[in-house]
């Protein structure tokens, strides 16, 4: 299954870049088609299986062969839960992302596609890796085309803005693979064999400084993907200059692999130095929340404030990870499908607005509503999901992560609580900016064509539907938060 | 001692004697360049082969050398390198109204030279091989003569290579005299726990002399000149084969005497691997020429491989000569790329000239990103396991600061290797037209073999790790 | 002995150092050969007559005749002309000639004192490295002589003039 | 073992070996430079003819030889790479053919 889907899209690239030569067209149909047979493959696995996938508390489905055995190293993938519900949100992001791009790409479309589908790849194979080797294999695949996704087809500082990326990332992953060097040494003393495998590695819990020095490996390499505020200078510039798809994937599953990250390895293989560190840790979530809001309503450029948006979201992640407790977890991962939707269909907006006005300048929008109503319509509903709003996703997520934060600390959540005030600020002035207020230009614009509409509505409908019912979702994870606190509570004392 | 007994383990080096020889003669009848090709690569398509079979049954014991796995591996690894090398330059060649046939005969000694120098197990026949590569490599780099910069990279080289032989000499003329051998073996026994000032001083002496071929800073000065001035085929050779015999020599010699428990060894090895890091990834930054770009990066590459030196104990030898490997194939490509893209006029050495390079030639620009992906130690690349076997050795001999400059220098690194990628990639327009390759020409058929290569590495290392894991010490 | 090896010692010294500051270079290298040869005659104070011998034969022979040979080839142009005047000034060659001198009583007085010095000078016999050389080194022998190759076709190929220039030294090129 | 002391032996071939770096490295004339670096290689091979006599091995001398031997073809294509220098610059200094950058 989790081979199926890696290869599938894969393949989908290779042939798209393969036969873009031919017809330019034909790249966009076969990224689709890949997109859509992994998809379905996926519903069919999960209807089938459904029974099971609730039920059961452990590995859903586990590949296992070796692979470099002088290393210990073996193609090990599974996938629980958690994994699954991100896979799900990859897929669903991936096609909308396609959808995004049918018209926004004319150049070189093969390669782009090409791109794409290995990002989407690396990312399914990040959500999957339980060797740490592999992990940190799928880590830098998607890394790689992403860099030339906003490299080649990013707006005006495209350049500049995939460096910084490309940099920040790959400075953090190469600490996160020191400190992956060093779990596999201090595994390999403990028992006189190599290994990078994960369950092999949660046995080891090393302890004091070096504990500490081997998790900021591993957190440092997270929260610059997450991103937390002190690491977050790349996120404004790589999202602002990506094409729409890029930043669609880039806030709604890149961001997320740093969140994944986090849940699944730091917390589990170092449960004693992340309590240690907890409190710092928390503040720095608190910060980012505010600092990401603040900074998201001074922002005139439409992409960028979306962009600090996604800071400040990310800084729940950081605030609910590290308050250890079962509602913050449930709470993360409601953040991080329904900020993945929320955000995605905000860069989707901004990127349709973009095509048709050709400009990303707050000042030079307003009064949109009248020429396109059903684009405001739209926006405003994911502004006030960006804001919390009862009956959305993000209002459930942040819900909770303030409640099972407040457990752990109650001024830190006070604290980060005003970031919710802040965040109505800049999601309303959002709105207000680009759809209310005078017209600045004659603005002869077409509203929603009927792929946008179907890509829009989808996005509705899954955000609504997180809003309303979100027991499914929480139920999905309920093993994999079990797991990582039975982690927790087994080496840390409290 | 008795040589013909051994004949069926001295074939690859037969080989390597005769074949220039018979070269010569057969230039000195006819000259014919794609005969002399086709012999030439046959010749290494052979010591490859016989190497291969050798390898079964080494462990004769001849005067001077050690014809050991280790030595067949290297040699198998250096003829193979050769044939890459041969494969891609031959139009580069015929273009060019020099005569031709020669640069195959010294390439054929030159590669002797590097093989000797690795089965070498004695100063006396380390100091030999060393000559016959260099003498030849002397020659090879000012090949092309009507190239100013050609006969200016020779005379550098010429002069701070005898300079570094002599630098080599002092340092095993002084090992000698406070130990009364030459060789690696019976040095091992004769040294004390503590060095004396007479041998410290002679391995001193040595470690300037092999730097300045293995071109580690402070002895790389000559790197990106020669680099430079030289022919690309040429400086393909430099790059792998006359480096990697220096380094196949010194992995024996170091763990032979055990040179990893000596501090003061293992503090000047460290200092010159950070020196060499940094110098390399830093003034690499600044480059636009993509030959001297190259040359940085390589001194920042050897740099890595000497932190797998530190890590003997623990796999190091292995480490280096998959790093070896994989760098190898990885610069053969980056060099044979440039020499098909060269034309009567010359060698596309700046950077501009590969601009939007991916969109005329994809398939070309593709195979160059792959190689410095590989280069930069990406994922799926030689070049990324080729690290991760480095630092893995690293960790398990606790060199944690070695390791944090090799971290802090990949990421420099990437910013100058993106520099190249996104010059390929870059949408504005360019005029100059580059020449074409022809997939079905030896130099398609070389490019290929290497982009696979690469990748096989990168992806499914186990195969060769098994193999150098058997044929190191 | 100590005082004859002493008085070699400072012979090679100084005309090392005379032939490294010389700014001609036929100068250079005359004091370079009275530094060989002094080199040679330490040699054979230390007990290896046949390499004092090879020294005199190849180095201060045949690799500075090599020189030699080139400084002269290359000689061409006003500015030598002129020079050549000065080259047999006293100053030039009262340097080396004073060192040689030197050297010439030293073996003078060596040979005409058959003392033990003679005996010492061949405890390692030129038999012995012979004899080593054919046995323990013949692969070492083997390696020498594709250097040499090298080095033959090296030279030929880069030397080698494609115009018949008609050289005043060269007269068959 | 000859009479000579063989740290004073040493120390003659490391002045020499000294004398011809210096050479080297100070000279701008390709001619003297290689001219310095015979200095270096006889400092050299004096040192392995001290150590062989110290030991009453020949393997010294046979290591002269072998320098001899590597001397010569090294001045070969020495002398051969300064003949098409001068041809194509007309001078000898190093310097001025100095056309590499960077």
């Amino acid at each position: 299954m989790i081979i199926l889907i890696i290869s599938t899209l894969m393949a989908g690239g290779l042939l798209a870049w393969f036969l873009s030569k031919t017809n330019a067209h034909l790249s966009r149909i076969i990224a689709l088609i890949s997109l859509l047979l992994c998809s379905a493959a996926f519903l069919y696995y999960f209807i089938t299986n459904h029974e099971i996938i609730l039920a059961s508390s452990g590995w859903l489905e586990e590949i296992h062969f070796t692979w470099i055995p002088q290393f210990g190293i073996s193609f090990h993938m599974a996938m629980d839960g958690l994994s699954l519900l991100m896979i799900a949100l990859t897929l669903f992001l991936g096609i909308l992302g396609v959808l995004a791009s049918w018209k926004e790409i004319t150049e070189r479309t093969g390669f782009y596609y090409f791109n794409l589908l290995w990002i989407l790849a690396g990312i399914v194979g990040v959500f999957t890796a339980l060797d740490l080797f592999l992990f940190f294999f799928f880590w830098e695949i998607m890394l790689i085309p992403m860099f030339f996704l906003i490299g080649i087809w990013g707006h005006e500082n495209r350049k500049y803005a995939a460096y910084k990326f490309f940099l920040f990332t790959q400075a953090s992953g190469l600490l996160m693979l020191l400190s992956i060097l060093g779990m596999g040494l201090i595994f390999y003393q403990n028992t006189g064999k190599f290994s990078y495998d994960y369950i092999d590695l949660l046995t080891v819990q090393p302890e004091g400084t070096l504990g500490l020095l081997l998790m900021f490996g591993f957190l440092i390499a997270f929260i610059v993907k997450l991103p937390v505020v002190p690491f977050h200078n790349w996120l404004p510039d790589a999202h602002t200059q990506a094409p729409t798809a890029g930043s669609l994937i880039l806030a709604g599953l890149l961001l997320k692999t740093g969140a994944y990250g986090i849940i699944r390895f730091v917390v589990p293989f170092f449960p004693v130095a992340s309590h240690q560190f907890a409190p710092y840790a928390m503040v720095l979530g608190a910060i980012g929340i505010l600092y990401g809001a603040v900074l998201a309503f001074s922002q005139t450029d439409l992409k960028r404030l979306v962009a600090y948006t996604s800071v400040s979201h990310m800084g729940f992640v950081m605030l609910g990870v590290f308050a250890f407790n079962e509602l913050a977890y449930q709470g993360v991962v409601m953040q991080m499908v329904s900020h993945g939707i929320s955000t995605g269909a905000l860069f989707l907006l901004v990127g349709m607005l973009y095509e048709r006005t050709h400009t990303r300048d707050l000042t030079q929008m307003g009064g949109l509503w009248q020429n396109v109503p059903k684009i405001g319509a739209v926006g405003l509903l994911f502004a006030m999901a960006s804001l919390g709003l009862p009956g959305l996703g993000n209002f459930i997520a942040e819900f909770l992560v303030l409640s099972g934060s407040f457990q752990a600390s109650k001024v830190i959540t006070a604290v980060a609580s005003i970031g919710l005030v802040l965040g109505t600020i800049y999601s309303l002035r959002l709105f207000q900016r680009v759809f209310q207020g005078s017209m600045h230009k004659d603005w002869r614009i077409s509203d929603l064509s009927t792929r946008e509409a179907i890509v829009m509505g989808s996005l509705i409908i899954a955000i609504v539907w997180l809003g309303w019912y979100p027991q499914p979702v929480i139920d999905i994870v309920q093993p994999t938060i079990q797991l990582v606190l039975d982690q927790m509570a087994m080496h840390a004392t409290f | 001692m008795n040589l013909s007994e051994n004949i069926g383990q001295l074939t690859p080096f037969i080989i390597m004697v005769v074949a220039p020889l018979l070269l010569i003669v057969i230039i000195s009848i006819k000259r014919n360049h794609l005969f002399s090709w086709l012999y030439t690569l046959l010749t290494f398509l052979l010591v490859a082969i016989t190497a291969l079979l050798a390898m079964e049954n080494p462990l004769a014991e001849i005067p001077l050398f050690a014809l050991d796995k280790f030595t067949y591996f290297y040699t198998i690894l250096f003829s193979s390198a050769g044939f890459l090398i041969v494969l891609t330059s031959y139009r580069y060649f015929e273009n060019r109204t020099e005569q031709k046939d020669e640069f195959y005969v010294l390439l054929v000694m030159a590669t002797l030279g590097s093989s000797a120098l690795v089965a070498s197990r004695n100063f006396v026949s380390l100091f030999l091989s060393l000559e016959v590569l260099s003498v030849s490599l002397y020659a090879l780099i000012a090949y092309l003569r009507k190239n100013e910069l050609g006969i200016e990279a020779g005379i550098k080289y010429l002069v701070l290579a005898a300079m570094s032989s002599s630098f080599l000499l002092f340092g095993i003329a002084l090992i000698y005299l406070e130990t009364g051998t030459m060789d690696f073996g019976i040095l091992a026994e004769s040294l004390g726990p503590n060095l004396s000032v007479w041998i410290l001083g002679g391995f001193a002496l040595i470690i300037a002399g092999a730097g300045f071929k293995l071109s580690v800073a402070p002895f790389h000065w000559w790197t990106p000149d020669v680099y430079q001035g030289a022919s690309s085929p040429v400086t393909s050779f430099i790059a792998t084969i006359s480096k990697g015999g220096m380094v196949g020599v010194i992995i024996r010699l170091f763990s032979s005497v055990k040179g990893y428990e000596y501090p003061s060894l293992v503090i000047s090895i460290s200092i010159i691997a950070i020196a060499s890091m940094f110098t390399g990834n830093i003034l690499a930054l600044l480059q636009n020429n993509i030959k001297r770009l190259l040359a940085y990066s390589s001194i920042s590459h050897l740099g890595y491989i000497l932190v797998a030196f530190l890590a003997i104990p623990q796999n190091g030898a292995e480490a280096a000569t998959f790093y070896l490997v994989a760098y190898f194939i990885t610069t053969i490509g980056a060099f044979g790329i440039i020499t098909i893209l060269s034309d009567q006029d010359g060698e596309p050495e700046s950077l501009d000239e590969y601009k939007g390079m991916f969109w005329k030639k994809p398939w070309l620009a593709a195979c160059f990103s792959l190689v410095i992906f590989s280069l930069a130690g990406i994922p799926l690349t030689a070049g990324f396991l080729g690290k991760f076997y480095v630092a893995s050795a690293g960790a398990g001999a606790g060199l944690w600061i070695l390791l944090t400059v090799l971290v802090i220098n990949s990421v420099i690194g990437v910013y100058y290797y993106l520099r190249v990628i996104t010059t390929m990639f870059s949408t504005e327009k360019n005029e100059k037209t580059l020449p074409d390759l022809k997939l079905l020409s030896g130099a398609g058929l070389a490019l290929l073999i290497i982009a696979l290569a690469i990748i096989w590495l990168g992806i499914l290392p186990s195969g060769i790790i098994e193999l150098i894991t058997r044929s190191t010490f | 002995m100590m005082i004859l090896f002493l008085i070699t010692a400072f012979v090679a010294i100084a005309a090392s150092i005379l032939a490294i500051t010389r700014t001609n270079a036929v100068h250079a290298l005359l004091n370079l050969i009275v530094s060989f040869i002094a080199i040679a005659i330490i040699l054979f104070l230390l007990g290896a007559p046949f390499i004092a011998a090879l020294e005199v034969v190849v180095y201060a022979g045949a690799i500075m005749v090599l020189f030699i040979f080139v400084i002269m080839m290359l000689n061409v142009g006003a500015e030598t002309e002129e020079k050549k005047s000065k080259w047999l000034s006293p100053k030039i060659w009262i340097g080396p000639a004073i060192l040689s001198l030197v050297l010439f009583l030293e073996l003078t007085y060596v040979v005409l004192s058959e003392s033990e010095i003679l005996l010492q000078s061949s405890q390692i016999t030129p038999k012995e490295v012979g004899i080593s050389l054919f046995t323990q080194y013949i692969l070492g022998i083997e390696l020498v002589a594709i250097m040499l190759m090298a080095g033959i076709i090296g030279a030929y190929h880069i030397s080698r003039v494609k115009r018949k220039v008609k050289h005043r030294f060269l007269k068959e090129e | 073992m000859s009479q000579i002391p063989v740290h004073y032996a040493m120390l003659l071939a490391a002045i020499l070996f000294a004398i011809g770096l210096i050479g080297v490295l100070s000279r701008r004339n390709i001619i003297l430079m290689l001219m310095s670096v015979e200095i270096m290689l006889n400092a050299a091979g004096l040192a392995f003819i001290i150590a062989g006599s110290r030991w009453l091995q020949p393997d010294g001398q046979v290591m002269f030889i072998f320098i001899l031997a590597m001397a010569a073809a090294e001045v070969s294509v020495g002398l051969a790479l300064i003949v098409q220098m001068y041809q194509q610059h007309k001078t000898l200094d190093v310097n001025s053919i100095n056309k590499m950058k960077g």
